[in-house]
């Protein structure tokens, strides 16, 4: 087991109902296209939050990483959608 | 000396002529300044304000990675960025952008790529609230963003 | 409506931050505003002062013209342009264009495009007056400008 | 015989030793061309200034135009140095 200090915005907050949590995670979850999977277990606001996987955009340490990226030693993890700034 | 690279993110607004001034004040050496300025639309009447959300710390982050790829690539002699958060009405500020060089294409060309990919990278986003009162939704991603960051691709 | 082209040449220095404000001023309408402005380098401590001539009369329709076509090339809401004339000392300004537009590409294209053509068909000449005191040279047009110019050729 | 109003800019303009004059043409002046040519018989001030005719620009009535355009009915005809403006 793994703790990590996740953060969500935008609508993926919405649809999670909180804009961040502290988790454990099982040994499997190894790459942020895991903790996605992982997350969708955890209820149906989840599911819905990240039902199109693939939209979901991820950042490690205020990075943007792709999905197959490893999550080992992360302090904080965040799940956004696509961004609109500017 | 590496060029300057000044990013702020903040809710209040920003003041373009004291950026202009603070990036060229005490210098002779700057030739060309081009200056971006993105404003909220009212969207012929409907959109009573956007409320921007952003990611703390990785905003400035991302943005300042941003500035100093532009600085490097275009030979910039400066760039700054402000971008604000918090509730916008039509009519103002969201962004602005300065860049500086010895000649114009590059402080044209630095601007342009630093909000190419401000839009597509810097992490906000964007709540519309509607005029009629209506639930607002969050604006959605344009593929056209996605392809004016192509254009830079090498 | 045509969108408003504003033109002058002037002696005198000018007011950016005037300008976005009185082209940007009781609308909600313009999404982006892209804003180039020339500076006198000092060429390293080598120059005292450019003496700008201008044709004039000429000066201002030629820059109204190509407002005007970048208006229409690129669906600009509104351009203005202020070129200076006359002694500017390093530091100083020389020349300021102002684009509006509903989305920033549009904005960016129309400054870059104005500048362009100002620089090669606007009828401007620059002396300079060396630090020395040597007798100044007139400043020689330069092939990358025509080059610059060509990329706008359909 | 026509009468034109001609300016000068630049370094035209201080090897003629002129900003303006008003000349009479002989009749077989057509062109901005023909102009460049006659002007350079008028004196050595002239040949200095438009000895490289290639690079003379030209503007009729205030908009620019080439070496072959006619002159005929020009209010006032400009002739200067490649632009440097900007």
């Amino acid at each position: 087991m793994s703790t990590v200090n996740l953060v969500y915005f935008s609508w993926v907050r919405e649809r999670i109902g909180k804009g961040e949590e502290t988790l454990e995670l099982p040994a499997g979850v190894v790459t942020i296209g895991d903790l996605l999977g992982h997350l969708k277990t955890l209820g149906a606001e989840y599911e819905a939050a990240l039902e199109h996987q693939n939209v979901i955009r991820a950042a490690i340490n205020q990075e943007h990483v792709d999905h197959g990226e490893p999550i080992a030693g992360a302090r904080e993890i965040a799940l956004f959608p696509p961004m609109t700034g500017g | 000396m590496a060029a300057p690279v000044s990013v702020r993110v903040q809710r209040e607004d920003f003041d373009l002529a004291a950026e202009v001034s603070a990036l060229t004040r005490g210098r002779a050496d700057i030739g060309a300044v081009v200056t971006f300025l993105g404003l909220c639309r009212d969207e012929a009447g409907s959109l009573d304000a956007l409320e921007l959300e952003h990611y703390p710390g990785m905003a400035e982050a991302e943005i300042s990675r941003i500035c100093h790829e532009a600085v490097q690539r275009f030979g910039l002699q400066a760039a700054t960025a402000v971008h604000r958060f918090g509730r916008i009405e039509p009519g103002e500020n969201i962004v602005l952008v300065l860049t500086a060089s010895l000649h114009r294409q590059a402080a044209f060309d630095g601007a342009n790529f630093i909000m190419d990919f401000l839009k597509t990278s810097a992490p906000f986003w964007k709540k519309e609230h509607r005029a009629d009162g209506s639930a607002g939704d969050w604006v959605s991603a344009k593929d056209a963003d996605d392809a004016a960051r192509e254009r830079w691709s090498r």
